[in-house]
C-alpha cells in the first residue's frame, strides 16, 4: 500500500475512530457517572437499578430515547427543527481529530501547527444548532433559551480565546503538542497562568452551558430552554453534543494547563521521553494519564453542578464582559511584563502563593457570624 | 432582632472563597451516609400510630353509626336493621349490621371514624401499617364489610383485565 | 417605622375572653372605647351600631360611606387591612334586612389591636382599593364568591372561578355539589352531554345529564344573577340572560344535601 | 430601533417553578418583565363552602389541605378560632398547649425547609433541596409518630389534643434539635455567602415597610422589610409569652433579607423547641382535653382569630348562628393569597429569572391561595 496513503489517511482514520469510540464511551459513562455522583453528593443513591450498581444505565437511556416517539410540533419550522440537533454534533466530533491524546506521533490523530486556533474556530460553530433548534421549535421558552445561548456563546468566546493568549506567550506555539512538551520541561501552565486557567475554566463552563451558566436550558425558568420541544433521538443528539463538547473542553484545559499526557514537571516524572522509552505501553500509559485528567475535569463539572446556583442572564453578561475580558487582558499584559523582564519563574511562585493562600483560608474554620448565631450565643 | 449580613473580607472575595466553601460542603457530603431507601426491597416500618388501611371487626361493632357521622366526607355507608333474638328466655332487640362499606378511594385517612368509635377495642381502626393500596381498578377500592375485615385474603391482582372488561372513565362520577 | 413596633405586652383588648361572660357593653359604650373612639368621633354619623364579642369590636358602618370611614380609620393608625370577608345572611336564623354583609378587619400596629367594620348590602359596596392596595384581591374574591359588587374597583373580575362561570359559589342557594358549567375538556371527543362521542369508541354514549334540570333551574334563577357574569359589572347590573333555554323560573333549587344528621 | 417589542408568555400553570398551579401572564420585552399578572384558582376546591356544611371537628382535616406543607398551623388556627368563639381558650390544659406549640414549631421548620429547598432549586442550586428534605423527612417522621400522618396531620382537636406523646418522642426531638443548627449552617455554607446567590437575591423584589403593609403582607416577607411584627409576639397565643425567642427582621426588604430572616426563624423555632421539651415534661401526662361537650355548638356571633403560620398571618373569620353544629360562614385569610398579590409590583422591571426567585421568596402554596 502506498506509504503516504497509509500515513495521511488510513492511520489517522483508524486513530480517530479509536479516539472517537473512547470519547463516546466516556459520554455513555458520564450519563451514569454524573447522576450517580450527583446522587452521592445529595445524600441519595442515584440510578442503581439497571445492571449492577446501575452501570447499564448508560445503555438503557439511549435505548429508551431511541424507542421514544419522535414528536414534531405542528408549528415548527421543519428543516431547521431537524437541523438543530445535528449541527452541534459535527464540530463536537471533528475536534477529536485535533487533540493529542498521547506522545506523538503514534497517539495524535493529526498534528496541525495551528491546532489551537482550528479547535477554537470549529467549536464555536456549535451554537448554531442550539439557536436553530430554539427558534425552529416555535416555542417562546425555546426561543429565549436559544437567544440566551447565542449571547452567552458570543460573550464567552472572547475571554475563552484571550485566556489562551498567556499560554501562547509562554510556550510560543499554537501547536498543542509543543504546548505539552513545554509544560513537561517547565511547570504545568496552571501555575504561571493561574488567572488564565481560572478564566478558561469559567468560560468553558459557560460555553458548555453547565451549571453556574446553564441559562439556555435553565429548567426552573425556561422549562427546558432550547430543547423544550425535542424528544427521543433528537433530544439525545443535543445531549450527545453537549457531553462531547464537555469532553473537548476538558481535553483542551488538560492540554493547555495541566500537562496533557505527561505526568511530571521540570523534566522529572513521566515525561514524553520517558513514555517513549517504554515503547507502545508508554504511549498507552500517556493516553491513560490524559483521559484520567480529562475525567477529573468531567467530575469537576458535576461537582460544580451540584454546588452552585445559576447566574441571571444580565449578570452572566456582566461577568463575561466586565470581569472576565478585562481580567484576561490584564493577564496578558502582566504575563508580557514578566516575559520582558525575563522573570518567568517568578510567575510560578505567585501562582503557588495564591493556591497556598486559598487552601490555607479554606482549611480554617470560618468564624461564626455573630448576629445570625445570636440565638446560640445568648444561650451560652 | 436585626439579621446579620455576611461581610467577607477583600482577600476572601479575591480568592473566591465563598464559592470554594460551597464546594467543600458538597465534597464532605459525598462521603456521608445516604438517606434514601431502595423502596420495594427495603421498607420503612410505619410507626404504631400510622394511619393506613382500614380494618373492621364485625364482632365488636355495635352498629351505632357514630363513625359514619364523624366522617367529614361521608364515605362510610351503614345499613342496620333491628332484630329480635332470644337470650336466656328473654326477647331482646339488637341491631344487626347489614352493610358497612367504605369508599376507600375517596378517604383522606383522617381517622376521625376511629376516634368516634365507642367500642373498646375499636371496631374500626386504621393502624394496620399498610399503605400500599394502589390498584388497577378504581372499583377495587370500594370495600364492603367482609373485605374490610379480611382484606389480607383478598385475591391479589393478577393482571390487566381484558380490553372489553376495562372500566371506562365514567364522567357522571366526576361531575357528582 | 416607629409606629410598627409592637408593645411588649398586648393590651387587654387583645386578650381572649375569659370563660365568665364579660359585661356586655352597649353600642355607645363601645364607640367610646379608647381603641376606636378617635376614629369614630371623626365619622360619628357613619357608624350605625357597635357590638362586641370575645373582646372583638364590630362597628356597623353606613354602606355608602365605608370607603371614607376606612380612610378615617387608616389615618387613625389602622394601617393594615387584615381581612375582608363577605357573608351571605340569607339563611341566617331570624335574619331580616339586607342579604349580604362585608366585614373589614383592620389592625393597628400602634395599638396592637384589631377592629372590625361591617356593612350591610344587597349587592353594591363602595370599593376600598383606593385606601388599601391589598383590598384588591380580597374584593375580587368576595365578588367572585358572593357576587357583591364593589363599585369603583379597578379590575373587578373573577379570581378563583374562571371567567364566564355563572353563579357565585358561596351564596347559600348555590348547591354544594356544584352546577353544570357546560365546560367540556375536549368538545370533539367529549361533546356536550358528556361521555365519549358515539362511534369514537364503539360504545354507546352514557347518559350523564343527571342533574341537568337542577342546573338549568339554578342558572336561570334570579339568585344566580345579582352581579353575575364575568365582566366587571356596572353599579347596578341588569339581570343577565342565560344562554340556556330557560324553563319556567323555579325558585333556586338549592339542594343542600349536606345538612346531615351530624 | 429602540422600540419595545412585547411578547406575552404564559408562565405556568404547568411550569417547574410556580410551586403548583400558579399561572403568571407575563408581558416581557426581551427578558424584562413589563407586566406580570398572576392568575389563580386552578386549585380552588371550595373549602369555605365545605366548611359551611360540616360540623366543626370535621373541618379540621380540610384545613390540612389548604396549606398542605404546614397543616399543623392550619389546624391550630382553626381550633383556636373555634375555642375563642366558644370562650374556652383559657381552659385548654397546659400540656395540650405546649404540645400545640411543639407541633407548630416543628411545622414551621418543615415549611421553611421546603421553602428553602424549592427556592434554592428555583435559583439553580439543586443540592440544598436534598439536604433540606433530609431534615424535613425527620420532622415528618415525628409527625407520623405523633398522629399517624406525615403531611395532612389532622393533629389538633377543638378543646385540646387528640393523643398524648408517644414513648421516646421527646427524646427524638431533642436529638434532632441538637443536630439541626449544624444542618442550617450547612445550608448556609452553600448559599449565604455565595456570590452567585447574593447576586440573584440582593436587591430583587424590594418592598419598603410602608408598601408591605399597604399590600397586607405578613410573615417573613414583612419582617424582611424591617417590620418587627410577629403574631407570636404581638398577640401571643398558647404558651408563647413564656418562651424566649427573637423575631428576626431584615432591613432592605429584598429577597436576600427574606432569605436571611427565614433561615434565622428556623434557628429560633429550634430554640423554642428546645425550651418546650423540658416544659412538657413537667406537665402531667394525659391531661390533654378541656372539659367541653362533645357536640360543638358555639354561641351566635362572629370571631376573627389569627395565628402566625410559617407563611404569615393565617386568620379564620367564623360566623356562627348558634343553632347548628357547623359554621354559618368560615372565611379563611390565607397568608399566601395576600402575599401573592404583591407579585406584580415586585416583579415589574425585573427579569424572567427573577420572577422565579420572587415566587420562591413569597413562599406561596397554591392550596392555600385557592382554597
Amino acid at each position: 500500500m502506498n506509504k503516504a496513503l497509509l500515513t495521511y489517511l488510513v492511520w489517522p482514520l483508524v486513530k480517530f475512530l479509536i479516539a472517537f469510540i473512547i470519547v463516546q464511551l466516556i459520554v455513555v459513562a458520564m450519563t451514569w457517572i454524573e447522576r450517580r455522583l450527583l446522587g452521592f453528593i445529595q445524600a441519595r443513591l442515584g440510578p442503581n437499578r439497571v445492571g449492577p450498581w446501575g452501570l447499564l444505565q448508560g445503555i438503557a437511556d439511549p435505548v429508551k430515547l431511541l424507542l421514544k416517539e419522535d414528536i414534531l410540533p405542528t408549528s415548527a419550522e421543519k428543516i431547521a427543527y431537524f437541523l438543530g440537533p445535528m449541527l452541534p454534533l459535527i464540530p463536537a466530533f471533528v475536534v477529536f481529530a485535533l487533540i493529542p491524546y498521547g506522545p506523538p506521533p503514534a497517539f495524535t490523530v493529526t498534528r496541525v501547527n495551528v491546532g489551537l486556533l482550528l479547535i477554537l474556530a470549529i467549536t464555536s460553530t456549535a451554537v448554531y444548532g442550539i439557536i436553530l433548534g430554539g427558534w425552529a421549535s416555535n416555542n417562546k421558552y425555546s426561543l429565549m433559551g436559544g437567544l440566551r445561548s447565542a449571547a452567552q456563546m458570543v460573550s464567552y468566546e472572547v475571554p475563552f480565546g484571550l485566556s489562551i493568549v498567556g499560554v501562547l506567550m509562554i510556550t510560543g506555539s499554537l501547536d498543542l503538542v509543543q504546548i505539552v512538551r513545554y509544560q513537561e520541561t517547565n511547570a504545568w501552565n496552571f501555575l504561571p497562568q493561574l488567572v488564565a486557567c481560572f478564566i478558561f475554566f469559567v468560560s468553558m463552563n459557560a460555553e458548555n452551558n453547565r451549571t453556574p451558566f446553564d441559562l439556555p436550558e435553565a429548567e426552573s425558568e425556561l422549562v427546558a430552554g432550547f430543547h423544550t420541544e425535542y424528544s427521543g433521538m433528537k433530544f439525545a443528539f443535543f445531549m450527545l453534543a453537549e457531553y462531547s463538547m464537555m469532553i473537548v473542553n476538558s481535553c483542551l484545559i488538560v492540554t493547555l494547563f495541566f500537562g496533557g499526557w505527561t505526568f511530571g514537571m521540570f523534566g522529572v516524572g513521566l515525561t514524553t521521553s520517558v513514555l517513549r522509552g517504554m515503547g507502545f505501553f508508554g504511549g498507552i500509559l500517556g493516553a491513560a494519564i490524559f483521559f484520567a485528567k480529562v475525567m477529573v475535569f468531567m467530575l469537576v463539572y458535576v461537582w460544580f453542578r451540584a454546588t452552585f446556583p445559576r447566574f441571571r442572564f444580565d449578570q452572566l453578561m456582566d461577568l463575561g464582559w466586565k470581569w472576565m475580558i478585562p481580567l484576561a487582558l490584564g493577564n496578558i499584559f502582566v504575563t508580557g511584563l514578566f516575559i520582558l523582564a525575563g522573570q518567568e519563574r517568578l510567575m510560578y511562585w505567585i501562582g503557588l502563593a495564591l493556591l497556598g493562600a486559598t487552601v490555607f483560608y479554606l482549611g480554617r474554620k470560618p468564624a461564626p457570624r455573630k448576629g445570625i448565631h445570636a440565638s446560640r450565643v445568648s444561650e451560652a | 432582632m436585626q439579621v446579620e449580613y455576611p461581610k467577607p473580607s477583600w482577600s476572601q472575595k479575591f480568592l473566591v472563597l465563598d464559592l470554594l466553601e460551597g464546594l467543600k460542603t458538597t465534597f464532605r457530603e459525598l462521603f456521608k451516609p445516604k438517606v434514601t431507601v431502595r423502596y420495594p426491597e427495603e421498607r420503612n416500618e410505619p410507626t404504631d400510630r400510622f394511619r393506613g388501611m382500614f380494618k373492621f371487626s364485625y364482632d365488636r361493632c355495635i352498629a351505632c353509626k357514630l363513625c359514619a357521622v364523624a366522617c367529614p366526607i361521608d364515605i362510610i355507608y351503614i345499613d342496620v336493621h333491628d332484630d329480635m333474638i332470644e337470650e336466656g328466655g328473654k326477647k331482646k332487640k339488637v341491631k344487626v349490621l347489614d352493610r358497612y362499606d367504605i369508599d376507600v378511594k375517596r378517604c383522606m385517612f383522617c381517622a376521625l371514624c376511629e376516634e368516634a368509635c365507642p367500642t373498646k377495642p375499636k371496631s374500626i381502626w386504621l393502624t394496620t401499617k399498610t399503605y400500599e393500596l394502589a390498584t388497577y381498578d378504581r372499583n377495587d377500592l370500594y370495600f364492603n364489610m367482609q373485605e374490610l375485615e379480611y382484606w389480607e385474603d383478598r385475591p391479589r391482582y393478577t393482571g390487566l383485565p381484558e380490553e372489553d372488561e376495562k372500566p371506562r372513565l365514567d364522567e357522571t362520577r366526576l361531575l357528582k | 417605622m416607629s409606629e410598627t413596633t409592637p408593645p411588649s405586652t398586648p393590651p387587654p383588648s387583645a386578650a381572649p375572653a375569659a370563660p365568665t361572660a364579660p359585661p356586655v357593653r352597649g353600642a355607645d359604650e363601645i364607640k367610646r372605647d379608647p381603641l376606636v373612639a378617635a376614629a369614630v368621633a371623626r365619622a360619628a354619623d357613619a357608624v350605625l351600631d357597635a357590638r362586641e364579642l370575645v373582646g372583638e369590636i364590630t362597628l356597623f358602618i353606613d354602606t355608602a360611606r365605608i370607603a371614607d370611614v376606612c380612610r378615617t380609620f387608616k389615618d387613625d393608625g389602622f394601617v393594615y387591612l387584615v381581612d375582608l370577608a363577605g357573608v351571605d345572611y340569607s339563611k341566617f336564623p331570624n335574619h331580616t334586612g339586607p342579604r349580604f354583609s362585608v366585614a373589614y378587619t383592620l389592625y393597628s400596629f400602634r395599638r396592637n389591636a384589631r377592629v372590625r367594620l361591617r356593612v350591610w348590602t344587597d349587592g353594591d359596596v363602595p370599593s376600598v382599593t383606593a385606601v388599601w392596595k391589598t383590598a384588591n384581591w380580597h374584593e375580587r374574591e368576595t365578588f367572585d364568591m358572593l357576587g357583591i359588587n364593589f363599585t369603583g374597583h379597578p379590575n373587578l373580575e373573577r379570581i378563583l372561578m374562571w371567567d364566564g362561570f355563572n353563579g357565585h359559589p358561596l351564596r347559600k342557594d348555590f348547591p354544594i355539589r356544584g352546577i353544570d358549567t357546560g365546560a367540556r375538556i375536549y368538545p370533539e371527543v367529549f361533546p356536550e352531554g358528556g361521555g365519549p362521542k358515539a362511534g369514537s369508541t364503539g360504545k354507546p354514549v352514557n347518559d350523564v345529564n343527571l342533574y341537568k334540570g337542577e342546573w338549568k333551574a339554578y342558572g336561570s334563577s334570579p339568585a344566580a344573577q345579582i352581579g353575575g357574569g364575568a365582566k366587571p359589572a356596572p353599579p347596578k347590573p341588569a339581570p343577565k340572560p342565560v344562554a340556556a333555554p330557560a324553563p319556567a323560573p323555579v325558585a333556586a333549587a338549592a339542594d343542600d344535601d349536606a345538612e346531615e344528621e351530624a | 430601533m429602540f422600540d419595545v417589542h412585547e411578547m406575552e408568555v404564559n408562565f405556568g400553570p404547568q411550569h417547574p417553578s410556580t410551586h403548583g398551579v400558579l399561572r403568571v401572564l407575563l408581558k416581557i420585552d426581551g427578558e424584562r418583565i413589563i407586566e406580570a399578572k398572576p392568575v389563580i384558582g386552578y386549585l380552588h376546591r371550595g373549602t369555605e363552602k365545605l366548611f359551611e356544611h360540616m360540623a366543626y371537628p370535621q373541618c379540621i382535616p380540610h384545613t390540612d389541605r389548604m396549606d398542605y406543607v404546614a397543616s399543623a398551623t392550619n389546624n391550630l388556627g382553626f381550633v383556636e378560632t373555634v375555642e375563642k368563639l366558644m370562650g374556652v381558650t383559657k381552659q385548654i390544659p397546659r400540656r395540650a398547649q405546649i404540645l400545640r406549640v411543639i407541633l407548630s414549631e416543628l411545622q414551621r421548620i418543615s415549611s421553611h425547609l421546603l421553602w428553602l429547598a424549592t427556592h434554592a432549586i428555583d435559583i439553580g442550586a439543586m443540592t440544598p433541596f436534598f439536604y433540606c428534605f433530609r431534615e424535613r423527612e425527620q420532622i415528618l417522621d415525628f409527625f407520623e409518630a405523633y398522629c399517624g400522618a406525615r403531611l395532612t396531620l389532622n393533629c389538633m382537636r377543638i378543646g385540646g389534643m387528640p393523643e398524648d406523646v408517644p414513648a421516646g418522642w421527646l427524646e427524638d426531638i431533642e436529638a434532632f434539635c441538637d443536630k439541626f443548627d449544624a444542618a442550617v449552617d450547612e445550608y448556609e455554607s452553600l448559599l449565604t455567602t455565595n456570590r452567585i446567590w447574593k447576586r440573584r437575591t440582593v436587591g430583587i423584589g424590594v418592598l419598603s415597610p410602608e408598601e408591605a403593609i399597604e399590600w397586607g403582607i405578613t410573615g417573613p416577607p414583612l419582617r424582611g422589610s424591617g417590620v418587627e411584627w410577629d403574631l407570636r409576639r404581638a398577640q401571643p397565643y398558647e404558651i408563647y409569652p413564656e418562651l424566649d425567642f427573637e423575631v428576626p427582621v431584615g432591613k432592605n426588604g429584598d429577597t436576600y433579607d427574606r432569605y436571611l430572616v427565614r433561615m434565622e426563624e428556623m434557628r429560633q423555632s429550634n430554640r423554642i423547641l428546645k425550651q418546650c421539651i423540658p416544659l412538657i415534661r413537667e406537665t402531667p401526662a394525659g391531661d390533654l382535653k378541656a372539659k367541653i361537650s362533645k357536640v360543638i355548638r358555639p354561641p351566635e356571633g362572629e370571631v376573627y382569630h389569627s395565628i402566625e403560620s410559617p407563611k404569615g398571618e393565617l386568620g379564620y373569620y367564623i360566623v356562627s348562628d348558634g343553632k347548628t353544629q357547623n359554621a354559618y360562614r368560615c372565611h379563611v385569610r390565607p397568608p399566601s393569597f395576600v402575599n401573592l398579590q404583591a407579585l406584580p409590583a415586585m416583579a415589574r422591571g425585573h427579569l424572567v429569572s427573577d420572577l422565579v426567585a420572587l415566587i420562591g421568596t413569597i413562599d406561596i402554596v397554591l392550596g392555600e391561595v385557592d382554597r
